[in-house]
């Protein structure tokens, strides 16, 4: 195990945890607006996915935004301001908490139309492709998500021209309160795989080293022409859909007792510690470095000031057009 | 996403917000109509807020969850529609229907007249129109307008609860797919409801509501943009100016007639939306009120809807987009000036 | 083998082929308006799948709408002047040659749009389980059909509510001019049943018994409460795509050639010859009858007036509003 | 479906009918620019007809045949052009967009804008209105209209062959998802056209063009119907009524100055659309119209569109449904009677 990385893997997991229990409380405090989609659980597949990619590697992501780019290395600032809905977050204010995407980390969005972002992970993928440079494309998407045509027609596509994309399904047995077991037709989405003659791979998404592993592989393997791969990380959301969405009754408390169990963060800081590969303290400064982190972005955006609500009609068009003769 | 505020279930209410009126309807074609059926994502959790009780009561195959999947899901209500049943598909917030546009189009709206009479697609699509709710440019679309110029759909925009009951109760009896689009704005306000008495009311589709006469001007408005013209109505009323106030409830088709009788009458026509201006249901109402009551028109006509960019998140941003009470008064004023 | 059954068949596919080319030479005399999507080759697949199936079934079928509706039992006189556009057409005048459907055979459609018949099979066969009767909805489409979302998404619902309705893939290797090799990311399009937990078929769509067969049995399985299969049927077209379309060079002609070889009409003629299952007699009056319904077709439509052009306006709606108050 | 006529290759032609200028089109962008690429459905067979000799010139990693599905190619085109690429998606016949609007509303259009500018999306998305020619209801549809309350887009409706090339050319280069819609009736049309001289000739988008100048009534016509425009004109002129022909190019943004120069001049309107009737960009144009400059207008404004019914495939049924030099010659006669 490489030092170095796995104390990134680790501070990047604390910094998505942070990060949300961070949002969660300012919007406790009224200082947030809108909802917000948390990922508490889902770090390791998240964390894992992402350090698997290059800096300059692409990803999309999906409505449940915050975990992505900050696993991809974003800075917190951006996408605090953004939630905080300043002038200086990541999208000018006017994204918020479903689209935490920060291009200058390589994510080419996060969308909150559930499935739509397969196609675009397709076409990145395809545009890298014919640009001659090795880059991957990493697509992060649902169970939910699974059941949607875009996933058929995006791991055709993929498939028939080896595209350097894999596909990764963060599968936390939900869509909002809808059981997967009830939606998804088969016990295991990897499996659909083969029908693109493609591989696919089931990871413990709760145990961040073995979904490095795995989409480390099917990145090489994408990064030196294999094509594309399908990635089913099984995890679970602590929290959940979104806050405040406490009055549903999908789950049995017993399982979500089970599954905390199984924290990824914990489980890799114990395993860091057992193997001896980082010291307690390196780990403790990083929380406390990842805790400073945040205050600086709250503070940042906090001070950031509004947009100004003549900017709503800025960025619709990329090249203004000048009508009339 | 937020989905609040949610509604109580069951037939004690005596007062029912928008939410408890639309389960209300639901409820009620159910057990009219054992080919009636509900399906959409998380209903049996009432996620949204206007399925509670119906598991309870009508059981998992009448009260169906479904996986996303747009298109495939409204095909398949197309097709258990054509073969009998009467499935209502709640879509949730509306630019979930643009995955399965072409069902709607292609199939939904044409499948009657292309096997010339054979067969016919009763089915209800309900949307909301979750604008005004902090959750940025994909989810708070407008877009009744989108299939004004689809032939074959019915276009149901109510105004408030009890409209709202009664219309959707007649979209479930109509033999025709009927789009019904369900104002976020309105979620909260509510209707006195006597169960006894209201279970059969039902509204008719393709009529026009005169929601208060008026001598000066006339106000075509939709959605929730009736009730702030209402408002705006009341306050120039007390500086003598006569409002009236039409809300066409079915836009398409369109109760025309009403309308144009109202023109003939003030000789000024204001139309609201809430929708983007370009394209806007409001832009047809000027387009058909100018063709066929030209001669009676004393003003230029107005449209009073949000400007042509897409929604941001940010509050400061969003909040002065739509139509207003302000800018209603305005408009109104324009054309008495 | 039962004889009547098969007799039957056999008149079916005769039926179809002599439709169609009745079709071609009244396009050449100039009789028809429009494009003609023929079958010719794809007779076997047609029949041996629709023979399965009782008469209260229901069907959806494609673009390539002649078969179908033939194949289930429709009579010729409405799908002839549908063709020819006479107001005694089955629609009437108002679909055409894309859009042969009689629904008084149970077809609830011949759409024209590539993959949008999935859905309303798969909702047909909702209903038929709602309604409690044993009804069984057979979809067909084509291996370029595949790679549309609805494929997905028809298959996932289908499957996890175990509806009865078959898939019925009439893969005749291309889409227009693009090779389902080139397009299609898997060898057998029914190796994608598996990824729905649900049986997948491969037949030769040449043999009309084995396609019986398959079909039949998945019919069954249906039909019992097992839930929805996929049957692909290799086959072949052996004219273009549509008539008049004999520019294109996207086949090599020796690959038609073969093909042709396998007619399944003569095919199954032989056999039945061969094993005795019917006299020689018995198929040459099966197809002088089938000619002299042709005739009859071709005669009945040819004397029907045109629709009132005002008639473009009807059925638009099944309910027509009053508006006005 | 029929694919007639189609176009010969090749820079030794002298006169190009309308899909080869589209075709010099893309070939001379592709020539100018790597990054630009062709994707779409039997594009390397020409099936439709403007695709000729790319395959040769530029092989099949940048002339690119697609599997069916309509969502996933037109994502996988915006993807590609969010990381530098410039794709032209054939999407042959206007329908088979619906299959993929999710994409195009959602996605194509929002995208810039979610992101406050961190990205855009610089696709063309062609599709030919295919009516008028037997193909019936699934087939037929001119859905240019249906995109017009979606900011963000750019919609351009050629009206012939010569501007057709350079608005393509244009599109090509602009940095906004373009919808690109070709009218089936002008395909015959051509154009004369000197190849070293025209190669660079682009036409903006967003600016109309002033066909014809006339006093009297202005007519704004779109896709084919400019021609008929023309004619109707031409006829009315030999009466000594001076009509003003309008050809916006492109729909969306709308050059209305021009427009409304004109409307200011003349005092009458009549916008003719092969559209139906009921949201079609007629009634838009109306609507602005009569909004801006209601004092100007001498007449009531008129549309000439499709009435609001599907597209029959028998020829007697479809032949009289879409606008016609008569129609609309009687149209503007209304205006100034
Ligand atoms: C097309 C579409 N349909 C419905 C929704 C509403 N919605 C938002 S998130 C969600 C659940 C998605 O489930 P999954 O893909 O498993 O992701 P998760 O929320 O579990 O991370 C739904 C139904 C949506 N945003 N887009
Ligand atoms: C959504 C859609 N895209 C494109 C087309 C144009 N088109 C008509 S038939 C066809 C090929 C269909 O291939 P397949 O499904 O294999 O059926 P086949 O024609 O071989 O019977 C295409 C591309 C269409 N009708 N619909
Ligand atoms: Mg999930
Ligand atoms: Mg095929």
């Amino acid at each position: 195990m490489k030092n170095s990385l796995h104390l990134e893997m680790y501070r990047r997991m604390v910094r998505i945890r942070r990060f949300e229990a961070a949002a969660v409380d300012l919007l406790a405090k009224g200082e947030l607006a809108g909802g917000l989609h948390t990922t508490p659980g889902q770090e390791g597949a998240i964390v894992g996915a992402c350090v698997a990619l290059r800096e300059d590697d692409y990803m999309v992501g999906t409505h449940r935004s915050h975990g992505h780019p900050i696993g991809k290395g974003a800075s917190l600032r951006g996408l605090m301001a953004e939630l905080m809905a300043r002038s200086t977050g990541v999208n000018r204010g006017k994204g918020g908490s479903m689209h935490l995407a920060d291009f200058s980390v390589g994510s080419l969005g996060e969308t909150s139309i559930v499935g739509s972002g397969l196609p675009i992970a397709t076409g990145a993928a395809l545009g890298a492709q014919m640009k001659g440079t090795d880059r991957v494309s990493l697509c992060f998407f649902g169970d939910g998500a699974s059941s949607e045509g875009t996933f058929h027609e995006s791991l055709n596509i993929a498939a028939i021209w080896k595209l350097p994309v894999v596909y990764f399904c963060e599968n936390n047995l939900y869509a909002i309160s809808t059981p997967a077991r009830e939606t998804v037709s088969v016990e295991h989405i990897a499996a659909r795989a083969a029908g693109y003659d493609m591989p696919g791979h089931v990871v413990d998404g709760q145990d961040v080293l073995e979904v490095y592993e795995v989409v480390k592989s099917a990145v090489d393997r994408a990064r030196s022409g294999g094509g594309p791969s399908l990635v089913e990380a099984k995890t679970y959301r602590f929290e959940e859909h979104a806050i405040g969405l406490n009055h549903l009754s999908y789950r049995e408390h017993a399982e979500v007792e089970q599954w905390r169990k199984r924290d990824p963060i914990a489980l890799f800081r114990d395993r860091l510690l057992d193997e001896g590969v980082i010291s307690r303290g390196d780990l403790d400064k990083a929380e406390e470095d990842v805790g400073a982190e945040i205050g600086d972005a709250i503070e940042f955006a906090r001070s950031s000031p509004d947009p100004d609500p003549a900017e709503a009609f800025d960025h619709v068009y990329a090249t203004t057009l000048e009508t009339g003769a | 996403m937020s989905m609040q505020p949610r509604s109580k279930p069951g037939p004690e209410v005596a007062k029912l917000n928008f939410l408890a009126a639309l389960r209300d309807a639901m409820a009620e074609e159910m057990r009219r109509d054992a080919d009636v059926f509900v399906m959409g994502e998380d209903l049996r959790q009432n996620l949204y807020g206007s399925s509670a009780g119906l598991l309870d009561e009508f059981g998992p195959v009448r009260v169906r969850d479904v996986p996303l999947a747009e298109a495939g899901v409204i095909g398949t209500a197309i097709g258990a529609a054509m073969v009998g049943m009467r499935p209502v598909v709640d879509i949730t917030i509306s630019p979930f229907l643009y995955p399965a546009c072409d069902q709607i189009i292609s199939i939904a709206a044409k499948s009657r007249y292309i096997y010339g009479g054979q067969t016919s697609v009763p089915i209800v699509l309900r949307a909301s129109l979750f604008y005004n709710a902090g959750s940025a440019a994909q989810h708070s679309d407008r877009p009744y307008q989108f299939f004004l110029g689809v032939p074959g759909l019915k276009i149901v925009v109510p105004s408030d609860a009890a409209s709202a009951k009664g219309l959707l109760k007649t979209a479930i009896r109509d033999d025709d797919p009927v789009l019904f689009f369900e104002d976020f704005n309105l979620w909260s306000t509510s209707v006195r409801c006597d169960h006894d008495d209201e279970a059969d009311r039902t509204v008719p589709l393709g009529r026009a509501a005169v929601k208060r006469e008026g001598a000066d001007v006339t106000v075509v408005a939709v959605a929730a943009s009736v009730g702030l013209s209402m408002k705006a109505a009341e306050k120039l009323g007390q500086e003598g100016i006569s409002v009236e106030v039409i809300d066409p409830q079915t836009i398409q088709p369109l109760d025309e007639e009403t309308i144009f009788r109202s023109v003939r009458k003030t000789g000024r026509i204001v139309a609201v939306d809430p929708a983007h201006r370009t394209g806007s249901f409001a832009g047809e109402v000027l387009a058909r009120v100018t063709e066929t009551a030209f001669a009676s028109l004393k003003a230029a006509p107005r449209r009073v809807c949000t400007p042509d960019t897409h929604i941001p998140f940010a509050p400061v941003m969003e909040k002065g987009l739509y139509p207003s009470v302000e800018s209603i008064v305005d408009a109104i004023r324009e054309t008495v000036a």
